[in-house]
């Protein structure tokens, strides 16, 4: 402590130019942190906000309490669908390069979050996203033509030209519309548990922020309401590290870790290695549990890296060094996983290669589709008259005079 | 028919519509044990229980978000927000999100929300308790945003209101809870029993969302207001003995601009008022288009009487509330200027 | 754990009618609770949030490692300040019922609070307390006719008119002006630190709240603040049991104390019989102390009762038990300082009775001095066109115009 | 002279200013190491260190809230508002808090603090990168609203808010912070180079509050607008042919209206135009301000352009953005209404 009162300003271990230090990180090995019954006191399960829960140990076995012992079909699955949300991305960003979609956001290094948690909710489960769980949409059933669609903003897009690329949503797959405004769609998730558990039914809701996003104030609404009533909801931070330029410290992730934050509330919080995806998975299936039996809401801080750039506008390179990803302790969902696989004899580098192969071409095969669908460029294109639907379910009469304003303006430049 | 005042009628179309639809659930800060601070939610939660009828915690936009989702997952929440002083914390949820759900899903996620919340002054509530900040609502596209006057519309627009499926900001002025004001502090309260909209049915009645009414009918002047002020503005007209058509503007989005405008063409003067602080105020649209669609009938300029561009100050509320006597002054001096 | 997801309804565990019943309240015993050094680790001193941190025992002595040992002398004058905040606001709540003022809030039972954190502070240090708090006005300076006069919004009023009765402010005191909206005084507390410590000044701040307000955002933003740049600050909860008609419970209090909201940032929380004047008084200091060196933020608990209604407009027998304060099991700070300093044989009954008349006396002097001020009904009176100044340092032009015609309207009723 | 964009303007008024007030302090997202999403702040963490240049936490009332106690303690804070469309979490700040302090305490106590905001469409930022919400802020009194249109402006109204010790709200038109921008998006991009206002001064200058300017002199029509649409206006009534006078607002409030009033008594005619979706609008308040003063020299009704009244749609921005065509469709419908 030093002598007078002084500001600190969180600094990162490392910007550009130095070597990558993830020494900050608390990891604990593979299998040793405890799995306590669904039914345990929140005082009797702090441990757990402190700890890494981890699966796949450093030779990629499966061990410890938290194993969830999946199938490895169910795993080769998995798998697919990681790959899958990456080489999505990889073409996406490229597409976006060419200036052939207005932005774009990927998730690399960060898949198994989507995956895993998708798999351990239910359809009837309702999922809030953040912008960086395109997986989520994916296994929750949206098709790839769709979402280039979205990102095209061509006749077949969901979204009919409204929103940025890569804000979906899904009432079919239960994955709600993408917002621009951070972490408002936490309060969301708790509300909708909140209805779920008024209306007797056993669905639960599940969020996702990231770590730079629990700052804002809708993170402690969340949380305060979802402490207050119990509701069945499964609040998740994706600590990837980073927000945009500023570091997780930025955001009070110096001190203690974030799976700690609802602690003060009586929250349980888990600590889970991001990038296992059988922890991942096997953690999310405790805290659905508990909360499908009444045992209210739990907090999941999920330890990953954001691989690529915060979006296509931005430049990771001027703020933290080049190879940082490289440096990440807990690796790449995807190596690990594949590692995994292979050293249980379910999966093999040839077979790895052969389905990066096919789901590249699938990708490739949706976008040729998409594009018959409308690009920014060539038509077909979507009437823009439609901005003046949805606005209201019973529009007020200004804006049906507005759009004729319009259409009368595109066509002949008359009218105001 | 019974009689009500505001504040019955408004607890009256919350009972009716919780009867009728067990979707429609009740939160806000007091609202449940305690029949909340005015008293509009008294007995119900005796009545639906404490799952439809939900203390929250005071957070504005933690009670924001969660009706949304709550909206989202089939409920048609009712939210109360204390004072509407107290909106502004949960400002961010009303308009990124409840105004915009519908419209970034194209239809396919929408929460019909509706807020309750007591606006306006005169009940020495000081800067904070004593605000009307529906300008600041109108302007944000995907919600609406009404206001009635008197317990026969309260009741019919608030069933209206929970009933749409647009999310609607509902503001009650409070200083007219317990019975008509005519800007005149200094004269003994007034209740509702003596005001024909003082009845109220009992049962299932809507006011239709989006229609102004016509208070007084007159020919010499059109004053357009709303809340409070509509009362005032009808004694401010008989005290300067003008022939005014006083128009209660009750919805103001959607808004009913076509009676304003007839009225306007027919009167060839217009007035508007209302309590909220007048640069920027919802009385400034009001002018704009009126002026727009009847400039060639106007034979003076439209003004607006409105609160001073201050905070709402606690000892001197009768200046600050645009009373009586300032709305004789604009009518004045809105008929003295030749054509 | 119940079996399926259901809605929990925070119950106080009594309503009208009711027996009063406490036993929610964890309570340790008179000096149980270990002293830490102030250069502690936040997470080796997390027993503070959860124990009750207390020096006055049953039997009213002052005992263990947090017992401040301060002089007869000055815990005298700190009795006196209790009684007077308390006399004060009998006062002026009775004036309030005689209608003779618009409004009002008393502290009863909450007056160790105030003056025991009065106590503790420097001038220099700056406080952005709560309504509650009128006792810190009082202690840092403010007499009682200025107070009255705000209350009565008359020509000497400090506000001029501006405020509600109970909103004062003293820059002279370094207190700061009290808003209706809740909880924003806890950022603004956090900022103003935040520039002592940019300044290289070791000036501290302190800010109030009460258990209700603490689910505001406000309350999250000033934590993730001083959280993140180790704020000299002291960030104060005051439980009092009650929010309106809502306990605190309704403020997420039923499974963890507010104590502990910030420990999963790192802050440290302490816990703290908010009715024993020494005990918070110790701690005050000791968040200060770590403050000042260095050692950032500090969230003090006071558990206490708010013995009275919430305001003059609220009627708490409709939501609580009558008695209910009579069997808070922490008593009266009042009552208790007084007991300790009978049985340390420096003070009496007689002496007590006799402050108290001579406090009232002082009272009903200023009261009657404030009058001469202007009362709501007879003058003087403040000058009301003064209602435009101070809406800016620069006003625009309007601004001037409509205090013109306000006052040709008051004259004349001329001109809008 | 230095030519400037609107970015190096606006960087160098901060520079200037914290190199004159040891007090002056920039807060918010990106803004330090990093330099701002938009560049606006780069360089000066470098030159003045991490205790005045500080990476604030993604809580839009936090740092508002900050900056606040910051200004109450003899700091002058500068915070960064990432997008205008992103200040709704820090409303009740700004409102409640940073407008009234001043008032409630009699001028004891006060907080000069800027909020600088990147506002508007045209980079296809969707519906939560591209809104304008000035007019909400014109409506609350206690603070001052600023909006420039070119980068000597944006410097010298930059300047002169900061050294205010009223709180303001500086939004900054993020489409023209490279170059101005005519209305026409398949035009090549032009550059702040060639234009008389991309020439800036390097050093200490003003420009005051509550002043409008006057960009092009006219006899036939008044534009009032602001923001990037002054660019807009100006093409469009080069367009048209007609002789319009283009009035540049700057200052949305404090108002200069007599230069408006003058002009359009001048003009006979008026045309509003704004970004901003118009209903509700700050273009309203200058309609109905205008008609007010100038009605008996109105040969025309006045006219508002504006956004239309839905989200800012993604792909669908020139539609959306009241552009060239818009406009000149405007200044015929005003100019063809016979007197
Ligand atoms: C209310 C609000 N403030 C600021 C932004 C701008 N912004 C977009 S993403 C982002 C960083 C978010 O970081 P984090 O929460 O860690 O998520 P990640 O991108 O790492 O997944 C910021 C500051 C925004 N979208 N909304
Ligand atoms: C933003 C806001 N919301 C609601 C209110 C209305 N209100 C005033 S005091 C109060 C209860 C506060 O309870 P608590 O924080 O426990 O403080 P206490 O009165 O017990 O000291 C409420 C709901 C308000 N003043 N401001
Ligand atoms: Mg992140
Ligand atoms: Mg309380």
């Amino acid at each position: 402590m030093a002598n007078k009162s002084r500001l600190h300003i969180p600094k990162p271990t490392a910007r550009p130019g130095d070597e990558p230090d993830f020494s900050y990180l608390d990891l604990s090995p593979a299998g040793s942190v405890d799995k306590p019954p669904v039914a345990s006191r929140t005082r009797d399960i702090e441990y757990l906000s402190s700890g890494l829960v981890r699966v796949l140990d450093e030779e990629h076995h499966a061990v410890g309490p938290w194993n969830p012992t999946l199938d490895p079909s169910a795993l080769q699955v998995a798998m697919r669908w990681m790959m899958l949300n990456r080489v999505f991305d990889q073409r996406m960003w490229q597409i976006q390069r060419q200036g052939r979609i207005s932005f774009y956001m990927e998730a690399a290094g960060e898949e198994a979050v989507s995956i895993a948690q998708g798999m351990a909710l239910r359809p009837g489960d309702m999922c809030f996203p953040s912008y960086r769980n395109q997986g989520l949409y994916m296994y929750r059933g949206m098709n790839l033509v769709d979402m280039m669609c979205q990102c095209l903003s061509n006749t077949r897009d969901m979204c009919k030209g409204r929103q940025l690329p890569i804000m979906y949503h899904s009432k079919e797959g239960n994955v709600f519309s993408i917002s621009g405004n951070l972490a408002t769609q936490y309060p969301h998730a708790v509300g909708w548990a909140m209805a779920s558990a008024i209306k007797g039914e056993d669905h639960i809701a599940a969020s996702w922020v990231g770590d730079g996003s629990t700052a804002e104030a809708d993170f402690h609404h969340a949380l305060t309401f979802a402490a207050v009533y119990q509701a069945p909801v499964i609040l998740n931070v994706v600590n990837n590290q980073w927000a945009i330029s500023t570091f997780q410290g930025t955001a009070g992730g110096e001190r203690r870790a974030f799976a700690a934050r609802g602690l003060g509330l009586g929250i349980p919080g888990i600590r889970v290695d991001g990038n296992d995806l059988l922890a991942i998975y096997a953690v999310t299936v405790w805290a659905a549990d508990r909360a499908r039996r009444g045992g209210g809401p739990t907090l999941i801080e999920l330890v990953t890296y954001r691989g690529g750039a915060h979006s296509t506008s931005d430049d990771p390179t001027k703020y933290r060094p080049k190879d940082e990803w490289a440096a990440f302790p807990l690796g790449d969902p995807i190596e690990r996983l594949k590692n995994h696989l292979i050293v249980e004899g379910h999966w093999s580098e040839d077979k790895h290669e052969a389905l990066n192969e096919e789901l590249k071409a699938e990708v490739m095969a949706a976008w040729k589709e998409a594009q018959q669908y409308g690009t920014m460029t060539e038509g077909p294109f979507l009437d823009p008259s439609t901005m003046f639907d949805d606005v209201y379910a019973e529009p007020p009469k200004r804006l049906e005079s507005q759009r004729r304003r319009m259409l009368d303006l595109e066509k002949n430049g008359g009218g105001i | 028919m019974a009689q009500m005042n505001m504040i019955e009628a408004i607890r009256s179309a919350m009972d009716v519509v919780m009867d009728k639809d067990p979707n429609v659930i009740v939160l806000g800060q007091d609202v449940g044990y305690f029949g909340g601070v005015f008293r509009c939610t008294d007995g119900l939660l005796r009545k639906y229980g404490d799952h439809r009828v939900i203390d929250a915690p005071i957070a504005e936009g933690g009670i924001v978000g969660a009706a949304i989702g709550m909206g989202l997952n089939g409920l048609r929440p009712v939210a109360e927000i204390q004072f509407a002083d107290y909106i502004y914390p949960g400002f961010d949820q009303v308009v990124s999100e409840l105004a915009r759900i519908r419209y970034r899903s194209c239809g396919e996620f929408w929460s019909p929300v509706t807020i309750r919340t007591p606006c306006g002054g005169g009940i020495r509530g000081g800067q904070t308790h004593s605000q009307s900040p529906e300008a600041i609502f109108t302007h944000v596209s995907g919600i609406k945003t009404v206001m009635p006057s008197n317990p026969y519309d309260a009741k019919g627009l608030l069933i209206a209101s929970i009933e749409s499926d647009d999310p609607i900001i509902f503001f009650e002025p409070k200083r007219i809870y317990n019975g008509p004001f005519d800007g005149d502090p200094e004269k003994p309260a007034v209740s509702w029993a003596s005001h024909p909209k003082g009845e109220v049915p009992e049962g299932y009645y809507t006011v239709p969302i989006g229609k102004a009414e016509i208070v007084r009918p007159g020919d010499e002047l059109t004053i357009v207001t709303y809340g409070t002020l509509v009362h005032v503005a009808a004694a401010a007209a008989e005290a300067v003995g003008v022939d005014a058509e006083v128009i209660d503007v009750r919805s103001l989005s959607p808004l009913d601009a076509d009676t304003l405008i007839e009225s306007v063409k027919k009167t060839g003067r217009c007035l508007i008022a209302h309590e909220a602080t007048r640069f920027g105020g919802y009385g400034a649209e009001l002018s704009a288009t009126l002026q727009r669609e009847c400039f060639y009938y106007l034979e003076a300029p439209i003004r607006r009487v409105g609160g001073w561009d201050t905070p709402y100050p606690h000892a001197f509320e009768w200046q600050y509330f645009p009373g009586k006597k300032r709305l004789a002054a604009g009518i004045r001096k809105v008929m003295e200027t030749a054509a």
